[in-house]
């Protein structure tokens, strides 16, 4: 029976994760699908991220429903109740229309059972097979059967095909026999070999003689399809295109009719000279296109056909291809890093890539300087060691280069290198030198210019303003970089390493996935999307998320995940009709508060680590001897689906109020004891799974002779007392023993009362200004079936974005707007209320109220579960430079409203100019705008076209053309128009002669002084956010010094704030294009989704409680509180926990002297009897065991 | 290379496109980004007085006296390692040769004078099909009026005639090459 | 350095012209009540009062070397909250005025409802000896002798408690007025200091005369500092070698009778009820059985040593040294010595200073990015 | 394997050693070569300075006259210029729509008509592709052991259009010298400008790049390019770079002659301008060791 999702998500990077979570959230069934045999994607292999320089991948982690899902590390790994992960998995093809689709997926074995495999690493120990390792990105070497991520949960080993050297020694030496190559099903995989050519029918019988395969030479088509018609159950067959082509192409169609699921390989003979080889290709081609598998070239050598067919078999009988049923998919499948070594148009490594080992690739760097990188994070070079003093780096390697086939910025490298310079100036205290050669540093992000200037003033990193052309090995083993710096001197400096900042690619299966889920593919080889619809891709139904779109950073992948799954979410309910009304039922567990603690304490063995190496017998007496400790069992490897069953069974027998498991890894079986939980009908809460895998390490030396071994020497030593041996054993039974113990006295302490009571939630939101951003947000939170309330303070919806006349990309945002303003003031879902204000907010996540004052003084009181904050931003005030004053002087945006309303005549101008980043980027307002380079090249461009002569004079500092946006600064310099690049310290001088402007500047290039005279200045005056102080304080949240709204992490909840249930998109979040908005909107929108679909929103088992009695009211616990969960209720005169937000981390009670902040599960009295059973004070101490 | 310019003022008035050649030069590099890639991979750029990413700059700028005045293109040996390097993708050796041309009709004496070799070499071309060395390099030589000139290729004279690797007489394919180079002359002077 | 006056002293009596003062505080409309020092009517010394009516100012006496008890909690109790009508004066030592002002860090109490008064501190004696100085018993000459004495050297073969020999604030300059005693001749004259714009408008309200600081008080100060510094090294150094190891430590505590009469006492311990009386500490049998098996023999009671950590951990950054510790031990523990040893080695690697200035926050309620690199490894 | 011969005018002349010893080795390649009839000048590196427009003619009359006299042939080029010259023809058509038509239109002078049917061919790339190493190997009777041959490509026939090596790092060369069993000298140069067109106008600044490259080519036995103008660059002006010791500058095609057994005379080796003592001794321990 076909498996039903809500949605598709293929590929599980950061992307795919978000999108899968943002669903899973509300209720769908997820299908999350990746093609390698690990989570995480490239984030699996990044420790430091930009600009908070620290991992945050776990904050992308439910908030609320915690217990649903993991709450660990998620570079650990994921598991949720709605999300099924299918890894080593393929879009294989995608048929039906939205809402039904009929997805089918090939899965690509790993030939390892993953309930049988304990990671125990034998296998890996004995295999001879080497191959460059994808996670440390090749600057290590890793074996055929390995470990894709080393600290991934739960961690199971993968054989990799193409390096397996098929010699089996990992197959004998698994104890647990969960490598699994499908030996027996040779005898029976016949395989047939159809073919004129006699000396080959003799010759294969001999090479395959030791293979166990049963072969049938036939000398023709007819005799193969013969043996067909009778029923041989035949696996392969070899048709010879030698076979005249008529006959082969009847024997194959025949073949597929008796045996569909037959897998034929054609053999060509190598094109011999003369004219006739064309129609041999033809034939092979056509026969391909009826399904035949591959081309094997003939003359076949036993050397390279023997290991062909068997990794041929292998896969054959191990993969399997399946198909599901989703509503919608989405495509996160992310970006390849660019390879200098592979460049497409031949000069490959004019980079000295691959041939001097101090050039790496950024990826190879972050593996250099990550603690899980072959140098554990020392900065010393692959292959010799030598430490690094002098590093570079070189930006834009295989983008914004027409030669590589990349016009486009990959907008994510000038940041990552600022990051890795940094990185390596702090871990080195100063003393590596840093230098980064780039032709514009890109930091259009909100924080990323403080971040540069942090870097380059405070850290030291040397900004260099040139683009290297040659790297020649140099005097001493280093690197020689040449460049022309921008006085026209040729330089060269010597670096021990050079880091080139290697640019985004499509993914290598690009092409299979495009064909397979049928859209189109625009002309950088990304997914086509267009501008004001960035999600969609040219296939309804299907969504573009993360970076598979357009490059991004993180962040911007996470807003675009986001935003496609609000896509995916409301086409499922649009087309799935309403959402099914009844939840699951909540499981009810008995109440065993009144009942004396019975422990029940299941000890997994017989794995081969575990077992042979603890005295068994005297652990279970000691821990028989426990207080609270009913039942001792023995559970033979309960990771695997036998043992858990078998331990069920015991529970169900001893019927305990307490479960303790003592296990290998414990995150594995936290998912499960949610399943056993339900089965005993007791609380999980109230059943922990301890690690005593590493407590069998202690002691034990690295030789795996283990215990029966060393027994044998020490029972032959001089005359110690038997069983008694210096190896260990007793003290690894000691440390097994006082970790049960502890955790037994834990569980002693646990708190067995009720949760507090479910927070119920109205299903209404709030949004706060109606422009763009409002307006989008509503919409999506209405398309899915909720109401809306939206409140605009001036009189007409559309804010900003009605002031804009025409995109970049050609769109026309005026009729966009319109159509947006009818769609939302003739939403049934949508009440509009304009000229009005919010006054007073109260409540938290799921019950605000909030009373909105309207123009006419009436005041709307509202319950709502959520709200999203879009008051949005507008044009800075410029008053120099003669702005207001001269006719001649004006911004961006009035030109580009005069031209489209024709009120500025571009035949007639003698000549413009512009500058760029116009009291941007400096103390006063130390960010980007990240509009006003757009809007400066789609005024030129609109100005050229219609005088192409006109002399257009640009002076800027950084183009900000990420993304495909390049391409129109590419097409606006080969218009005509010459940009000037000025340093902030030597800004252009504007003085006027008879009313025009004159400016005076240096061009670095030239070296010279130069005097323009335009007859029309236009300034880039950059954005600012409207005045969001009070509504800032009304719902309790934070501004950034520069007045936008302060989101909880940049990265990865760009679009939530610290307060649970409030978020916040558009321009009021930061600078943003018309699309980015869209996309916050759209990211927000499923984020207040994800709240309003809950009935009721459950905290999670641990949260803090408040002991009054003992509480003195000094608000240490307040300010210590990383979420902003606690707060001084005045009127009460207590301190209130809002246990939505509270994450149980416990950093009130430490900062608390008084204990009178207390968490669930860790009270004093339990952590202090868990510290005496530590020390091995227990009751089997003094009965003497 | 060190070039402290006067500084340069003008009124940017709109780009004169009375000559094709020009607008031609300009069309090929305007997308020019100023990475400096073409100047640091010339063979020949220490010997120039405009770094070629500058000799650009200036002819979008519309400064065609300065670059004709140049010494930059002539010493382009058409090697193409800046075509091939350029992140653009811009034909700059076509840049350079197209100065060339435009050198060799607008430019002053000084140009005329280094663009005779090529226009000696064609002219041998057209009247003996085959490039005659001996006679073309004669040729040169009186168009140089230069006495100086032969004493620096005779040693190499020498040689060649010693190896007898310089042919005296032509060979058959006089005058074969005449009515191409009509036409050629009267379609590009009409153009 | 704010304006000085001077508080004239009639007839060689420095106590009745500082209830002169009271009195003159209590008039001005804006206070409410003075909090000061009062004799006891038997056994000596002072305790505090709150007094609300200026008759009863006759037997305040603020100068009596007695140190009973550190006012600040009670100043916290008069000030929490919204002031409901008028500031309340205190007449306070300087280790109270430091110790009421990280009482109010933590929102116990709040400055703005109270005038602080601080006296030049020349040191109290213990409780047991405080009954032996005829000075507290209202004794003027005896009493001018200690003052001139500036509390050193033996007063009827006592001398002052430990705690003030070794006490480094003598001033309470972070008081709104100071009153300056060292230096000056008791019998004439005392100076009064202001050191915050409240204690200006209030010393121009009080119209007492102009007066010049010739420096002579800084002089005695520097002299009096130098001798308490040696002293306190001097302690330093004993108690470190004491408590050097965990046995040393124990030894150290041997005679805690878990009163937790030093928790009590102590101004900076706020908490209502002492984590040590609730039930975390009420073991099971089971548990003290297995103890004494594990170590052979058990000391009762039990948590003695851990209650002295924790109370180190929880409060050594706020300690002000005021020795009320030692004071309210009643088998003379070494309480302060241990107290006043930790705190200063806590204070100092956070470089803090319990009562220094209102604005400076805890610093355990701080978080600072870059903070012992040399421990935690290096910025990153 | 036949092919539509274009020798070029330097190799009528100066470069006569070129041509017979290419014509030798592709005879005995069994690869037979058909001179197309009244060829003419391609324009070198001299039209371009001159018109645009015969920069492009007369390179397309003698791809006309290659495609009416030998159809369906491809015509191999041994000179670098005039191999770009007559490749840019059918690249710049590609490009740009008029252009063909104004080509024709030059050469109805003559009533020849360029179709843009044959395919350009450099002798390297014929020698490394179409030949191929084991062919050559086949027919080597005299393995060059001992002999450190240094290839060098020049630039022309690499860049601007990358069609059979890698215009940055050129590796065609090496197959075929070891083929002949000599040893590849390793460097860099390979693909280095030897500045021959400034040879006329600006010695001094040729000279360096000559300068250059024969430093780097200290040590090995003896140079090898494929082009006439490289050729004449590096041998002949030896001693203006200063060069201390003269290095042999060798055809490739002379290279596959001696080392197919053929004598220095039928290698026209004394029409070299720079060929040591020390490489003809080698030569003949060859010959001997082989005999």
């Amino acid at each position: 029976m076909k498996k039903e999702y809500g949605a598709l998500v293929v590929g599980a990077g950061i992307g795919g994760i978000r999108s899968a979570l943002d669903l899973a959230e509300t209720g769908l069934k997820v299908a999350l699908i990746d093609a390698r045999p690990s989570l995480g994607g490239i984030l699996a292999q990044l420790d430091h991220q930009f600009p908070s320089d620290h991992c945050g991948m776990c904050k992308m982690l439910p908030l609320t429903q915690r217990d649903q899902s993991s709450q660990y590390c998620l570079r650990k790994g994921l598991f949720h109740k709605n999300i099924d992960i299918y890894l080593s998995t393929e879009l294989a093809g995608l048929e039906g229309d939205p809402g039904k689709f009929q997805a089918t997926l090939s899965r690509r074995s790993t030939f390892v059972d993953p309930t049988r495999c304990v990671s125990c690493g034998l296998c890996a120990e004995v295999c001879p097979a080497r191959a460059p390792s994808e996670f440390n990105a090749g600057l290590k070497q890793r074996t055929a059967v390995y470990l894709p991520v080393p600290h991934n949960i739960p961690n199971h080993y993968v054989v990799d095909l193409d390096t397996c050297q098929r010699c089996w020694r990992c197959h004998e030496a698994c104890p647990t026999k969960a490598i699994d190559f499908k030996f027996e099903q040779r005898k029976d995989f016949h395989i047939i070999v159809a073919t004129p050519d006699q000396r080959l029918a003799q010759d294969i019988p001999l090479w395959f003689k030791d293979e166990g395969f049963p072969l049938h030479p036939t000398s023709s088509g007819e005799d193969a399809l013969k043996l067909l018609a009778e029923g041989l159950d035949c696996g392969l067959m070899l048709l010879d295109l030698d076979l005249p082509t008529a006959e082969a192409e009847r024997t194959l169609r025949r073949a597929l009719e008796l045996r569909p699921s037959l897998a034929v390989v054609l053999l060509a003979s190598k094109a011999q000279n003369g004219d006739k080889d064309g129609d041999k290709d033809r034939a092979a081609a056509a026969l391909l296109k009826l399904g035949a598998r591959e081309v094997l070239a003939k003359p076949l050598g036993q050397a390279q056909v023997v290991p062909w067919l068997d990794k041929l078999f292998m896969r054959l009988v191990s993969d399997e291809s399946f198909s599901i049923e989703a509503g919608a998919v989405i495509l996160a499948a992310g970006f390849e890093c660019y390879d200098p070594a592979a460049s497409p148009g031949g000069s490959a490594d004019l980079l000295l890539y691959g041939s001097h080992p101090g050039v790496l690739t950024s990826l190879e760097f972050e593996r250099l300087a990550s603690p899980t990188g072959p140098s554990q994070g020392h900065l010393t070079r692959p292959g010799d060691g030598k430490p690094l003093k002098r590093i570079a780096w070189l930006q834009c390697v295989g983008s914004r280069d027409v030669k590589k086939q990349a016009d486009f910025c990959s907008s994510f490298c000038c940041m990552v290198s600022i990051k890795q310079a940094l990185l390596s100036r702090r871990r080195s205290r100063g003393e590596v030198e840093t230098a980064i050669f780039y032709m514009d540093m890109r930091t259009n992000g909100r924080d990323y210019q403080r971040y540069r200037d942090e870097a380059e003033n405070e850290a030291g990193v040397r900004f260099v303003p040139a683009r290297p052309h040659t790297i020649l090995p140099g005097p001493d083993g280093d690197i020689l970089v040449q460049y022309f710096d921008y006085a026209g001197e040729l330089r060269e400096e010597v670096f021990d390493a050079l880091v080139l900042a290697v640019g985004a690619r499509p993914p290598r299966s690009m092409e299979r996935l495009a064909q397979a889920a049928g859209i189109e593919v625009n002309e950088s080889g990304f997914c086509a999307t267009r501008s004001l619809s960035p999600n969609r891709t040219s296939r309804l139904g299907v969504f573009a998320a993360g970076a598979f779109g357009e490059p991004a950073d993180i962040r911007g992948s996470l807003i675009q995940a986001g935003a496609a799954a609000m896509g995916a979410s409301r086409m499922i309910r649009v087309y799935h009709g309403p959402r099914d009304e009844t939840p699951e039922a909540e499981p009810e567990y008995t109440d065993v508060s009144r009942q004396v603690p019975r422990v029940l304490m299941a000890l997994c063995t017989s794995c081969p680590t575990l077992e042979r190496n603890v005295d068994s017998g005297l652990l279970h007496q000691r821990m028989a001897v426990l207080p609270g400790v009913v039942k001792v069992v023995d559970v033979k490897r309960a990771c695997t689906r036998e043992g858990w069953d078998a331990l069920r069974q015991e529970a169900e027998l001893a019927a305990p109020n307490r479960v303790l498991i003592g296990a290998c890894l414990p995150y594995v079986h936290v998912p499960r004891l949610r399943e056993l939980g339900e089965a005993l009908r007791l609380n999980p809460a109230l059943m922990d799974v301890v690690d005593i895998h590493t407590a069998s390490f202690a002691g034990r030396d690295t030789s795996f002779g283990g215990h029966a071994a060393c027994r044998a020497s020490c029972a032959a030593g001089s005359g110690e007392e038997h069983g008694v041996c210096d190896c260990g054993e007793a003290s690894r039974t000691k440390e097994m023993g006082s970790l049960l113990a502890m955790a037994a006295a834990k569980l002693l302490g646990a708190d067995p009362s009720a949760l507090p009571k479910a927070t119920p939630v109205s299903p209404q939101a709030l949004v706060v200004g109606g422009g763009l951003a409002g307006m989008t947000a509503a919409m999506g939170i209405a398309d899915q079936g909720f109401k809306v309330v939206l409140v605009e303070e001036t009189e007409h919806l559309g804010g900003q974005a009605m002031n804009l006349r025409y995109t970049l990309e050609g769109d026309d945002p005026a009729r966009f707007m319109e159509d947006l303003v009818e769609q939302v003031e003739k939403n049934p879902n949508i009440r509009v209320l304009k000229d009005s204000r919010v006054v007073l907010s109260r409540g938290k996540a799921g019950r605000f109220v909030t009373v909105i004052a309207t123009g006419e003084g009436v005041a709307h009181t509202l319950h709502h579960g959520a709200t999203i904050l879009a008051t949005g931003g507008h044009e800075a005030k410029v008053y120099e430079y003669g702005n207001r004053v001269h006719k001649c002087v004006i911004t961006q945006l009035e030109l580009e409203q005069r031209l489209a309303a024709g009120s500025v005549d571009a035949s007639g101008l003698k000549g413009v100019a512009m500058i760029q980043c116009w009291r941007s980027r400096e103390e006063s307002r130390n960010y980007c705008s990240r509009v006003c380079c757009q809007g400066a090249l789609k005024n030129i461009l609109m100005l050229k076209k219609r005088n192409p002569g006109l002399p257009v004079y640009v002076f800027y500092r950084d183009i900000m053309t990420t993304g495909f946006a390049e391409r129109y600064y590419t097409e606006a310099r080969r218009s005509g128009a010459i940009f000037i690049r000025y340093a902030p310290d030597s800004r252009p001088k504007v003085t006027f002669k008879d009313d025009k402007p004159v400016i005076t500047a240096l061009d670095p290039v030239l070296g010279a002084e130069i005097e323009l005279n335009p007859d029309l200045l236009v300034l880039s005056s950059g954005v600012e956010p409207g005045d969001a102080a009070e509504i800032a304080d009304l719902f309790g949240v934070g501004l950034t010094p520069d007045g936008f709204f302060q989101e909880a992490e940049s990265k990865w909840r760009p679009v939530d704030f610290l307060k649970h249930g409030v978020f916040a998109c558009g321009l009021a979040l930061g600078p943003a294009t018309m699309r980015d908005s869209l996309l916050s909107a759209k990211a927000a929108a499923q984020r207040v989704v994800r709240i309003l679909s809950e009935k009721q929103l459950s905290c999670g088992n641990v949260v803090a409680e408040v002991r009054d009695t003992l509480c003195a009211r000094c608000g240490r616990c307040i300010s210590v509180c990383p979420y902003g969960a606690r707060a001084l209720d005045l009127d009460r005169d207590r301190i209130v926990v809002d246990e939505l937000l509270c994450q149980g981390c416990g950093s009130c009670m430490a900062a608390c002297p008084n204990s009178a902040t207390v968490l669930r599960g860790f009270r004093d009295e339990q952590v202090m009897a868990v510290i005496d059973a530590a020390l091995a004070v227990q009751p089997s101490a003094a009965a003497g065991l | 290379m060190k070039n402290t310019r006067p500084s340069i003022s003008f009124t940017p008035a709109p780009l004169a496109f009375k000559d094709q050649e020009l607008a031609a030069a300009q069309d090929m590099v305007r997308a020019c980004m100023q990475c400096g890639t073409c100047t640091a991979s010339c063979p020949n750029a220490f010997a120039m007085d405009l770094a070629p990413r500058q000799m650009w700059r200036m002819l979008l700028f519309g400064l065609t006296q300065e670059v004709l005045e140049s010494r930059t293109f002539w010493l382009c040996s058409a090697c193409y390692s800046c075509t091939l390097r350029c992140p653009r993708g811009l034909p700059l050796t076509a840049a350079m040769a197209t100065l060339k041309r435009l050198a060799a009709a607008e430019g002053d004496s000084a140009n005329r004078k280094k663009a005779l070799f090529y226009q000696e070499f064609m002219h041998n071309v057209e009247q003996n099909g085959r490039i005659q060395e001996m006679g073309f390099m004669c040729h040169y030589f009186l168009a140089m009026h230069d006495p100086l000139l032969p004493l620096e290729y005779t040693p190499l004279g020498l040689k060649l005639l010693a190896k007898g690797k310089l042919r005296l007489g032509g060979r058959g394919q006089r005058g074969r090459l005449g009515p191409l180079f009509a036409k050629v002359r009267s379609m590009e002077g009409a153009s | 350095m704010g304006s000085i006056a001077r508080i004239e002293v009639t007839n060689g009596n420095p106590v009745a012209a500082l209830q002169g003062f009271c009195a003159r505080l209590l008039a001005d409309g804006e206070i409410s009540a003075v909090l000061a020092p009062r004799r006891l009517p038997v056994g000596g010394g002072t305790m505090p009062a709150l007094v609300a009516d200026p008759e009863q100012f006759r037997d305040v006496d603020p100068l009596a070397p007695s140190f009973r008890l550190n006012a600040a909690r009670m100043l916290t109790r008069l000030t929490r909250g919204a002031d409901e009508g008028g500031l309340v004066a205190a007449l306070l030592r300087p280790c109270e005025v430091r110790a009421f002002i990280e009482l109010c860090k933590l929102n116990q109490g709040s400055l703005e409802n109270t005038l602080l008064v601080s006296l030049d501190c020349p040191g109290a004696f213990a409780n047991a000896d405080s009954a032996r100085f005829p000075g507290n018993q209202g004794d003027t000459e005896s009493l001018l002798g200690f003052l001139r004495a500036g509390g050193q050297g033996f007063f009827g073969g006592v001398k002052v408690a430990r705690a003030c020999r070794t006490c480094q604030h003598p001033t309470g300059a972070e008081a709104d007025l100071s009153i300056g005693i060292f230096g000056q001749e008791p019998a004439k004259g005392l100076l009064l200091m202001a050191n915050t714009p409240r204690g200006e408008g209030f010393m121009a309200r009080l119209g007492l005369p102009e007066a010049s600081d010739d420096g002579s008080r800084a002089k005695a100060l520097q002299g009096l500092l130098e001798q308490r510094s040696a002293a306190q090294e001097r302690l330093f150094a004993e108690t470190t070698a004491a408590t050097s190891d965990m046995t040393g430590l124990s030894t150290f505590l041997s005679a805690c009778v878990n009163c937790y009469n030093c928790r009590t006492a102590c101004p900076v311990c706020y908490c209502k009820e002492c984590v040590f009386l609730t039930d975390v500490f009420e073991h099971k049998p089971w548990q003290y059985m297995s103890w004494a098996r594990q170590r052979g023999a058990l000391k009762m009671p039990t948590d003695t040593v851990f209650f002295h950590l924790t109370r180190l951990a929880h409060m050594s950054t706020a300690c002000v040294g005021c020795g009320q510790c030692s004071n309210a031990c009643p088998n003379d523990v070494p309480v302060m010595e241990l107290f006043k040893t930790i705190a200063a080695s806590t204070q100092k690697a956070f470089e803090y200073e319990a009562g220094r200035d209102p604005a400076e926050a805890p610093p355990l309620s701080v978080f600072r990015e870059h903070e012992f690199t040399e421990l935690t490894g290096g910025p990153d | 394997m036949k092919y539509a011969y274009y020798p070029g005018c330097s190799l009528e002349a100066s470069a006569e050693e070129y041509d017979v010893s290419t014509r030798e080795a592709l005879k005995r390649l069994g690869v037979e070569l058909s001179e197309i009839p009244d060829w003419t000048c391609c324009g070198a590196s001299a039209a371009e300075p001159v018109s645009s427009l015969l920069t492009l003619a007369l390179p397309a009359r003698n791809l006309a006259l290659a495609e009416r006299e030998a159809p369906g042939l491809d015509m191999l080029v041994p000179c670098s210029a005039c191999y770009l010259n007559h490749l840019r023809v059918g690249r710049e058509c590609a490009s740009d729509r008029a252009l063909p038509g104004r080509i024709n239109e030059a050469l109805g002078a003559e009533g020849l008509r360029y179709g843009g049917r044959v395919r350009v061919r450099h002798l390297l790339d014929v020698l490394a592709g179409d030949i191929g190493p084991e062919a050559v190997a086949a027919r080597v009777n005299r393995r060059l052991e001992g002999l450190s041959v240094a290839p060098y490509y020049g630039c022309q026939a690499l860049r601007p259009y990358a069609l059979f090596d890698d215009p940055e790092h050129p590796r065609s060369m090496e197959p075929l010298i070891a083929a002949l069993g000599a040893a590849v000298f390793d460097w860099d140069m390979g693909g280095r400008c030897c500045g021959a067109s400034l040879m006329a106008t600006r010695r001094d600044v040729a000279l360096v790049s000559v300068a250059a490259i024969l430093d780097a080519a200290a040590g090995a036995d003896a140079i090898v390019t494929v082009c006439p103008m490289c050729q004449m660059n590096l041998e002949a002006y030896q001693s203006q770079a200063h060069h201390a010791d003269t290095i042999s500058v060798l055809y490739l095609p002379q290279l596959l002659g001696l080392a197919f057994g053929l004598s220095d005379q039928q290698m026209l080796l004394g029409k070299n301008l720079a060929v040591t003592d020390a490489l003809k001794a080698k030569l003949r321990a060859c010959e001997a060791a082989s005999a």
